[in-house]
């Protein structure tokens, strides 16, 4: 019980003396349900947080990348200003169109958020720092993920308003044709860690080494569709400024815009931390403490997501479902194929590992090979076309 | 408290089902019915029935919900308020209803209840139920349903080829 | 195997109808579109435009010519100098006005910087359009514009109101600093423009969204008076400055860059080239450029101007095509007729033909690639 | 290989990034390159680094022939104000947001109402241009921005600008005299 108190254990000490000091004076199930709701309270602040530094960063990425200096007169550097926008979207008018299904409108952004913020429960933060370490941990965060998919089209449908709706569409069939990707590589990492608990896949890196090592096909896979899933560019379509002017969320303003801006960015930590745990060894580091680590890589991925929005354009609908399910689910199912022979029949854990890692590159070049010869076709069809 | 958890799951998930067949709105009972899918979902959370809990989430609000959803958003006047709910045939619907009803009341009435868990699930409580599926007892009802997803696919996909 | 759905069983659907403009983000302007949609390829397309109609040619023909300049800088307002170019050249022809040397190199060299910056907002609002959120390419585009303004606002005084150019010449000399800095420029925007080549052509998104989308054929084009990058990224090698040669750009050695495909992605090519060819006509202009006076008609003269009677219609190759100007002379100060041949909205006139049949993204992509200013086509 | 163009997009953004950081270096531990009062800095052509100018600390200098409002010159003599009321630049002005009226003949006639309307003034120097007594020029004042919409300016508000902005001779930067 010595090195309790050191930084690596700081949080679960904190909670560990709080709880003895409940202990003191109340019944049992009391502090059970007090320490359940106080570890509820800490998640959502950790997320509410996160959207804050993230609104902030996001801001700041696409100004520097652009030769600019982003929000810089609100505060030191400008660090006051996602305060000073969480204000203006609290105090503004909420509007709700004459026309909308006030029912549909009202319950949209609650339901988007409440998935957002439910998936919060299975991150390993660091050492023993997991909500709920369930054994079913990656399942449960796909299952909450897929219930933003319902409040996106509840949002879209009760706008009334034909771009809401086209966004809605388009969220079912983006959504749904990148859950099979992100399950198939899910399930190849679930393979190899041999659990579905977040906490074994860190801990069979461990063992292993990170994963991304490992199969980086999978990873690129897995980066691709995760970013689909979270709509992030360039797979941004459900909220394209340029087409569909912001898509389902058009007629919301005030609160309820902030709420689905907060489930956007909840989705966007939450999807960069589960890829940090299945791909980067999650709290895995040597020195600093487990959750520090945790949330240097997180943030590293955060930033390699909004270093591609603001390079990239954005992807066509037909392409999105393409690329879906003739490129990813091809390639997914042959990744799996690969991870399951490679893992059951090799048993020496090394020499698996760089089987593995071979196999992947082949799969990237003859991907990469594919696309590109289609590409070129298509090109070489193009050329004087104006002319025919 | 479980028990008390028990009474507010089950609260909601039969005061949702309720709204569900009683709203006029249909589009409205679909987002009821999402809520009678979490419900169920939480009482199999409490039963550490974890593994279904999260299949019944992610299958049934993921995926059914979202096409029943889909369906009522792309199909035309089936919000119209001038469109009768009732169809000439509801007497039949009734009376199948009925029957059906009466079955599920028999059965559920005659069912022999363990008074006491029937004991801990394992630890590898996945492990052992992705094992039975593959093991003699149920590999060919698992192969049947397998062939039959793969027919049902094909069939969508030349529906949808228009050429 | 093939199963043939008789079209009796298929499945009914409806379109929708949705309005696209007059505020929509990406209409670059007041611009509006009727589309109708199934599901969300385009099977109609009506383009709604006036939203911006300030009378001009009426306004014009009250005012004495030399009050007419500024209006033609609120035409095609990213383009400020090549529309009083295309003026004072009708009105030289009109009153049949002489240009002095010095004067001829001072608009080519404007003229062709107004080209580059055109073409590079063209390209990175065509990019915004695609979806690049966070306007990456479109403040690269911006920042250099806004070192090409600093030298027309050098000369001329206003960043993108210069009426810097007028009949006989032009307003003043070039300040002293002005061939130093454009010296300094010239490098920096071939520069840019490589870094602009690095970043964009090759990227697979882009290139998957832009080839083979909004074809436009050689023929239709020719046939809707379409003129300009648009025109020539189709195949048809026509430019002004060579085949009506106009100002002194038969001195010059360029070429007219020609793409094939017709497409967004050859308008993209179009544009880029072009740009390249404009700094190459820069260089040459800043290197000959003579001494002397620039202008043959001071205002004061210029502003008691009575062109004889008779008709005149000045064109030039600006930036998004032709831009023309046709003006009626009664003898009296004032233009009888002052009409003006806008480039964008005869570029507009096939945007249906182009996006029948492509995606609501499509639509987007395709005007961006006409690359329109509203100002100029409602006039 | 398919991909290669992402990276290299990647990588222009990058560079950029990285450029913003390294002007911040630059001027460190200063915040802007100049104070309000002496604006000094016009942007050299570099391919990388911010390009942001942080307006009310940093300001650009406008260029002698940049065209602002309207000002009156005085006569240095006298300091009287320059113009005789002669209604050129009332003809000359396209949108007509000039109005004098003036009394006296000749050598004596002084403007009594000079109205300059700068909310409709498109800063096109023609008015300038027509003046035959070297009375007005456009000033370099850009800061238009108020908060009413007495956008009329008379006389002695023009002189008062002209004063501010230092402008003695209509043209000086323009060749012409």
């Amino acid at each position: 019980m010595e090195n309790i108190w050191t930084i690596e254990n700081l949080w679960n000490a904190i909670g560990t003396v709080l709880r003895n000091w409940l202990a003191g004076f109340l019944p049992a199930w009391l502090v059970t349900l007090i320490m359940d709701l106080l570890v509820i309270v800490v998640l959502l602040a950790i997320g509410i947080v996160a959207v804050l530094v993230l609104s902030f960063m996001e801001r700041k990425v696409a100004a520097r990348a652009g030769d600019r200096y982003g929000p810089n007169r609100w505060g030191p550097y400008g660090l006051l200003q996602p305060f000073a926008d969480a204000i203006k979207m609290l105090i503004k008018e909420d509007i709700i169109p004459h026309v909308a299904d006030r029912f549909s409108f009202n319950l949209a952004p609650v339901i988007v958020t409440v998935g957002a913020v439910m998936t919060y429960a299975v991150l390993p933060f660091g050492r023993d720092m997991v909500a709920a370490n369930l054994n079913i941990g990656i399942l449960y965060f796909a299952a909450v993920g897929s219930l933003s998919i319902i409040g996106l089209l509840t949002a879209g449908w009760g706008s009334r308003n034909k771009y809401a709706l086209i966004s809605a569409f388009r969220a079912v069939a983006q959504l749904i044709t990148y859950e099979v990707p992100v399950g198939l590589c899910i399930i190849c990492v679930v393979m190899l860690a041999g659990s579905l608990s977040t906490q074994d896949i860190v801990l069979a890196q461990q063992e292993r080494g990170w994963f991304f090592l490992l199969m980086p096909g999978i990873f690129i896979l897995y980066f691709l569709a995760a970013s689909a899933e979270m709509i992030r560019c360039p797979f941004d379509l459900l909220e394209a400024d340029s087409e569909i002017i912001a898509g389902h969320f058009i007629e919301y303003s005030g609160m309820k815009f902030a709420l689905f801006f907060l489930a956007e960015y909840i989705h966007l930590f939450a999807g960069s931390a589960m890829m940090v745990t299945l791909f980067f060894g999650g709290w895995l580091g040597p020195w600093l403490p487990s959750w520090l680590w945790f949330l240097i890589k997180t943030f590293v991925v955060i930033f390699v997501f909004m270093w591609i929005r603001n390079t990239f354009p954005r992807i066509r609908i037909d392409q999105v479902l393409k690329i879906g399910w003739k490129v990813m689910v091809p390639a997914g199912l042959v990744g799996l194929a690969i991870t399951g022979f490679v893992d059951k029949l090799i048993a020496d854990k090394l020499i698996a590992g760089v089987v593995l890692f071979i196999c992947n590159i082949g799969l990237i070049i003859g991907v990469s090979y594919l696309m590109g010869r289609a590409q070129r076709r298509k090109e070489m069809a193009a050329e004087g076309a104006a002319l025919r | 408290m479980a028990q008390a958890i028990f009474i507010i799951l089950s609260l909601i998930t039969l005061g949702c089902a309720l709204v569900v067949v009683t709203n006029r709105n249909l589009f409205h009972s679909a987002l009821y019915l999402a809520f009678v899918f979490v419900g169920v979902a939480g009482l199999y959370f409490m039963l550490q029935a974890e593994f279904f809990a999260g299949i019944q989430v992610l299958i049934y609000v993921g995926a059914i919900l979202t096409l029943i959803i889909f369906a009522i958003m792309l199909s035309r006047d089936l919000m119209n308020p001038n469109v009768r709910g009732f169809n000439r045939q509801w007497w039949a619907a009734a009376i199948v209803a009925g029957l059906l009803f009466v079955v599920l009341a028999v059965v559920l009435w005659r069912a022999p209840w363990p008074a006491a868990p029937v004991g801990e699930p394992s630890a590898d409580f996945i492990a052992e139920l992705g094992q039975a599926l593959v093991s003699p007892a149920y590999v060919l009802p698992f192969e049947v349903v397998s062939i039959l997803l793969l027919a049902a696919l094909v069939g969508s996909i030349l529906i949808a080829r228009e050429r | 195997m093939s199963v043939q759905i008789p079209p009796t069983e298929r499945l009914r659907t409806d379109t929708i109808e949705i309005n696209m403009g007059p505020h929509h983000p990406s209409t670059h302007g007041v611009f509006r579109m009727v589309l109708t949609l199934d599901g969300e390829t385009v099977v109609d397309l009506e383009p709604r435009f006036g939203y911006l109609h300030r009378g001009i040619e009426k306004t014009a023909e009250e005012r004495t010519y030399v009050q007419n300049v500024p209006f033609t800088d609120r035409l095609d307002y990213i383009c400020g100098i090549t529309n009083n170019w295309a003026y004072a050249l009708a009105l030289e022809k009109l009153a049949g006005i002489e240009v002095p040397e010095r004067a001829e190199y001072i608009r080519v060299i404007l003229g062709e910087l107004t080209r580059v910056m055109n073409h590079m907002l063209a390209i990175g609002f065509l990019w915004n359009d695609l979806g690049a959120t966070t306007f990456t390419p479109v403040v690269y585009a911006f920042r250099e514009r806004e070192r090409i303004l600093d030298l027309i606002e050098m000369a001329a005084g206003s960043r993108m109101m210069p009426s810097y150019i007028r009949a006989g010449g032009v307003v003043a000399d070039l300040p002293e600093e002005f061939m130093p800095r454009l010296q300094k420029l010239v490098p920096h925007l071939k520069r840019f423009i490589d870094e602009m080549d690095t970043m964009l052509t090759k990227n697979e998104i882009f290139r998957a969204r832009a080839v083979g989308v909004g074809v436009l054929k050689a023929k239709d084009a020719i046939n809707a008076g379409i003129t300009g990058p648009v025109l020539r990224a189709s195949g048809v090698k026509y430019d002004i400055r060579k085949a009506d040669s106009y100002s002194i750009y038969d001195r010059f050695d360029f070429e007219v860059p020609v793409h094939t495909a017709g497409d967004v992605y050859a308008r993209y090519l179009q544009r880029l080239a072009e740009a390249r060819q404009s700094l190459r006509i820069i260089e040459q202009a800043m290197r000959d450029i003579p001494e002397g006076p620039v202008t043959s008609l001071p205002y004061k003269q210029l502003s008691r101007l009575k062109p004889p009677k008779g008709e005149a219609y000045g064109r030039i190759e600006s930036p998004k095509g032709e831009l023309g100007f046709y003006l009626v002379s009664d003898g009296s100060n004032k233009p009888y007729r002052f009409r003006i041949r806008s480039t964008s909205l005869l570029n507009l006139t096939l945007l249906r033909e182009m996006c029948l049949g492509h995606k609501v993204a499509d639509v987007v992509t395709i005007l961006g690639s006409i690359d329109i200013t509203l100002g100029d086509v409602d006039r | 290989m398919y991909g290669t163009g992402l990276l290299k997009g990647l990588s222009v953004t990058l560079r950029h990034m990285i450029g913003t950081f390294v002007t911040d270096i630059r001027k460190f531990p200063r915040r802007y390159f100049t104070d309000g009062n002496h604006p000094t800095r016009s942007p050299e052509p570099y391919l990388h680094g911010t390009f942001s100018i942080q307006y009310p600390e940093e300001k650009v200098p406008m260029w002698p022939r940049f065209r602002g409002p309207l000002v009156h010159l005085r006569d240095p003599e006298t300091g009287q104000p320059r113009c005789t009321a002669c209604g050129m630049c009332e003809r000359a002005c396209p949108h007509g947001c000039i109005k004098v009226e003036g009394e006296g003949k000749g050598k004596e006639r002084k403007p009594t109402r000079y109205e300059y309307n700068v909310g409709r003034c498109i800063f096109c120097r023609q008015c300038v241009e027509s003046c035959p007594f070297n009375a007005i020029e456009l000033s370099r004042f850009y800061e238009l921005a108020c908060y009413d919409k007495d956008t009329i300016w008379d006389l002695p508000r023009l002189l008062e600008l002209g004063d501010k902005e230092v402008i003695t001779e209509q043209g000086q930067f323009w060749g012409e005299t």
